[in-house]
């Protein structure tokens, strides 16, 4: 059943990269990515059993400092927190414009033992921001799966596609 | 695990509730814009030369309570910032090219609102910009209404650009004479190889009108002075190669020069020095100066301070002598101080760290690590 | 003092000439361009990712015989580079900005020639070329007549430049699929979320001809395979997350799957894994592969290796296995090995050194430091 | 007599300087300070004697790695030195173009006792090299007496004026 859903989902997408114009795709992609009521019909939820595992064998991760790479937020970013920035772990530093599009990961709060799902966008407009480089890759694939690859710039289909930093943003609770 | 208050809270949330429920998740975030809090004396702008890709020198503003970056500026390949009298706009006298590091050259002058850090808008420039130290390659006149961009190319002159019409009024040559120290109400004066200053005086439309050259008030053969000024009360203040002070006041039509004091005992002098690329800072409220030096001979004046000499400027007395902590921090690379009552002492080091002292007792209150590539300058907003 | 050859020899004209007259003053000298060398498979190219400056990524030209840096290439925004068949020239897909970091965006393929390290031309790109990892970002056909760009934005598509006409020829949509991977004649295949390969045939304008879909060959979910894919001798490698070898020969019309071997044994399987930003370096000569292996569990795929292991691609057994000093110079970041007989075998480490090893023997030969500020991928000219 | 040159010399500069064109003023300049007729006259001059004093203190010039900041030739320089950049002490890596005009050092060769004058060009058309970063400053002036000074751009007047490294070019011996 999830994996039609998968499938379903992938179907979209790919329909509407193919046959919408850029903006068109873009706007709709943009709310598959980060409209709530959607969030269900992602790929990454695959994955939400097997990084719980995962978690429970690290444990270590962080709940106080938002700034620390090792914060419980951060389990898939590869990039500058914006926090160090000028910014938060959900807002982008003045000046700048957030990606409309991003990619996904499943992470697991320690302080009330829930996994989340995550969208990291990044902040873009200014040149790399260069404090607090975070790489944290659990649950991370590559490229040709770009909703959970965190090794392209998500900056790409802004006006100004210069990246300076990247927010971990809680979309809900991963279901379990 | 329950480390934070806000993790002791939630876990007393979880023991009233005994075994009963879970504690509510997390709600859905939303990613926002920050905003800058209200503008602070204790803000500073940290110049990163980017030293290895110089194509992307930036501007960062750093809140000196908080010990946060608020923000960037990109601000191309030798940049001259320059911060308009009302605090709102920073101006930023820059070269880009079309292809990177090739392709045609742009240069310009781009406002950023300091409200937003978004750029507002831009006037090109000829293409001559001086690929310089920053400090005095660009500077608003007190009324707003011209900016002044110093152009090198090897000749020596400024741009002047009307702010109201936004385009370049002209240009002035300044004869081999070199930095824009704008004084009212449209003065602007230069330093020259001979030891003198030469000053420019402009009319309405952004024309010379007149210029004037001093006597010479230095010797650059016997002891230079940094062209690395600092703005006192009334003018500006350098220092030399040896660590004495020549004030300049700019108040009249004509720069008037203070009697040279020194920052060395005789002992203490051609062993002690100033160096670095910053090489000292004026409060030009509290009349303190503060000097980086270091032991060093002839040659060694870009080495950075060991120690931070602090000054009376009004009795040319020795009030402090910090020491730096080399060699967890490095040395002192830029200095600067906040202009108000209880200023903040900001040091830039060779390793990047950007430190926070309290200016009036040189305690060490933050060191902040990483701060930029090459934090070589540290402008005041 | 007299340490050098050249310094022995002053020293004894100088005791020659006993006490009778001064040595020779040194002769005016004359700035001159050095020359290249001429070319040699032991050269490599490093491609700096300039982390902290991302507008000012570049490619280093590094020989690996003299253990020096011969000179530079500046190559933008997230550049790809691919290099002609004939080894004359290296084309770069960018991107640039008209005000560094902003304003007007222009994608360009720019042509350097190898033998003076000059852009000697350029063709403009549409704006959607791919920022993500340069392995296969763009390539020449074998036959030089086309240049195959990577777009993504974020829809994925590939561009082809006709080199002939010097102006692109249109543009492939992948339909999700990424890379170019090109192969002889003017055949691109790409990888897709569901394990296949698409192949696209071009005609003789740069058109697509046709297109083929094949069956799965890897399991993203269960064990995907890097990005960073190998050529090899009749067509490309690639490396599972687990460690696996998936051999693709792309010498017929459809890509041919080879049987997956595994590089770690059951013991060593989900223990030590392949990570960093390149994961593997494949000699088609000598057949061996080595791929630098860290011990970490899911999610460690960017950690780098601690050791390197050394495969016998014909036999699939290990014949190496060699630990990096890690202490000393931190963990392998990519890898790369030279396509000769008596090959070298390069390794980027995080923290910016450049190893050379004899890859027959894995005997370091030396360590270059601070071989730019991101290191990430090594490229064969 | 020495002052009086320097005068003449000062003031012929400056004429160039203000009456002619750019790119007469910038040729007439460049073989100003790199001409090797016209070297005497050069300001440095003045300090050579000073110079030589500094240099008998430190004593620990480099005379045998021309890829090492101690190197004699580099009492002035402030950069990255060619030599680690594709070109050497006194050439330009491949693909750059020299600078036209330079500053000038006076340094002590401890090989044979001399103290040479050095003109240090900038390559340039490329960016930072970025390695074997050397500063010293024996002898050199703020920017006001420009001829003598290494902390502006020499590639300032180049058709690309990118800075990518220094070299150190002898011009002559400096007179006693």
């Amino acid at each position: 059943m999830q994996e039609r859903l998968d499938r379903l989902a992938e179907r979209a997408a790919r329909g509407l990269a193919r046959h919408t114009s850029r903006r068109g795709f873009l706007s709709a992609f943009g709310r598959v990515l980060t409209g709530a009521a959607l969030v269900p019909l992602l790929p990454v939820m695959r994955g939400s059993q097997a990084q719980a595992a995962e978690h429970a064998a690290k444990a270590k991760a962080e709940t106080t400092d938002p700034n620390s790479c090792e914060y419980w937020k951060f389990c898939a970013i590869d990039g500058f927190l914006c926090g160090c920035c000028g910014g938060s772990s959900s807002s982008c530093p003045p000046g700048t414009q957030q990606s409309p599009i991003t990619w996904i990961g499943t992470c697991h709060n320690p302080a009330d033992g829930r996994d989340y799902i995550m969208s990291y966008n990044d902040c873009c407009g200014k040149t790399s921001c260069g404090s607090c480089f975070c790489n944290r890759n659990e649950g991370e694939k590559p490229m040709y799966r770009l909703s959970l690859n965190n090794d392209v710039n998500w900056c790409m289909a802004n006006d100004n596609p210069n990246y300076h930093c990247s927010v971990s943003v809680v979309l809900g609770v991963a279901g379990k | 695990m329950w480390r934070s208050a806000r993790g002791a809270w939630l876990a007393l949330v979880m023991a009233g509730a005994a075994n009963a429920a879970p504690p509510p998740p997390l709600q859905a975030e939303h990613l926002v814009l920050a905003r800058l809090p209200a503008p602070s004396p204790h803000w500073l702008w940290v110049y990163d030369e980017a030293n290895n890709n110089e194509t992307d020198m930036r501007l960062y503003l750093y809140d000196g309570d908080s010990h946060r970056q608020l923000g960037q500026i990109d601000a191309g390949y030798y940049p001259s910032p320059a911060f308009s009298p009302d605090g709102k706009t920073t101006a930023v006298a820059t070269t880009y090219f079309a292809r990177g590091s090739h392709g045609a050259r742009t240069d310009v002058v781009e406002f950023t609102d300091n409200a937003t850090l978004s750029v507002s808008g831009e006037i090109v420039l000829p293409p001559k910009h001086a690929q310089a130290i920053p400090l005095y390659g660009a500077g608003y006149s007190a009324d707003a209404k011209f900016l002044y961009v110093l152009s090198l190319n090897p000749a020596a002159a400024f741009t002047v650009v009307d702010l109201a019409k936004r385009a370049v009024a002209g240009e002035i040559d300044t004869d081999g004479c070199v930095l824009v120290i704008p004084s009212a109400p449209h003065r602007v004066s230069s330093l020259c190889e001979s030891g003198r200053m030469l000053t420019v005086t402009l009319d309405d439309a952004g024309h010379e009108a007149s210029r004037k050259l001093s006597a010479p008030f230095f010797s650059v053969d016997k002891d230079p002075i940094f062209v690395q000024g600092m703005n006192t009360a009334s003018g500006i203040a350098f220092l030399s190669f040896l660590g004495d002070v020549y004030g300049v006041d700019l108040g009249a039509a004509e720069p008037q020069f203070a009697p040279v004091w020194a920052t060395t005992t005789a002992a203490e002098r051609g062993k002690w020095r100033p160096g670095g690329s910053q090489v000292g800072a004026w409060n030009s409220r509290t009349g303190r100066l503060y000097v980086p030096m270091h032991l060093g001979g002839p040659g060694s004046h870009k080495i950075g301070g060991t120690e931070v000499w602090v000054f009376d400027t009004a009795t040319h007395r020795r009030v402090g002598r910090w020491p730096i902590d080399v060699k967890k921090y490095g040395s002192t690379q830029a200095i600067q101080v906040s202009q108000d009552d209880r200023p903040l002492l900001f040091i830039a080091t060779d390793t990047s760290y950007l430190l926070t002292l309290d200016a009036a007792s040189g305690r060490l209150l933050h060191a902040e690590p990483k701060m930029g590539q090459s934090p070589w300058y540290l402008f005041n907003p």
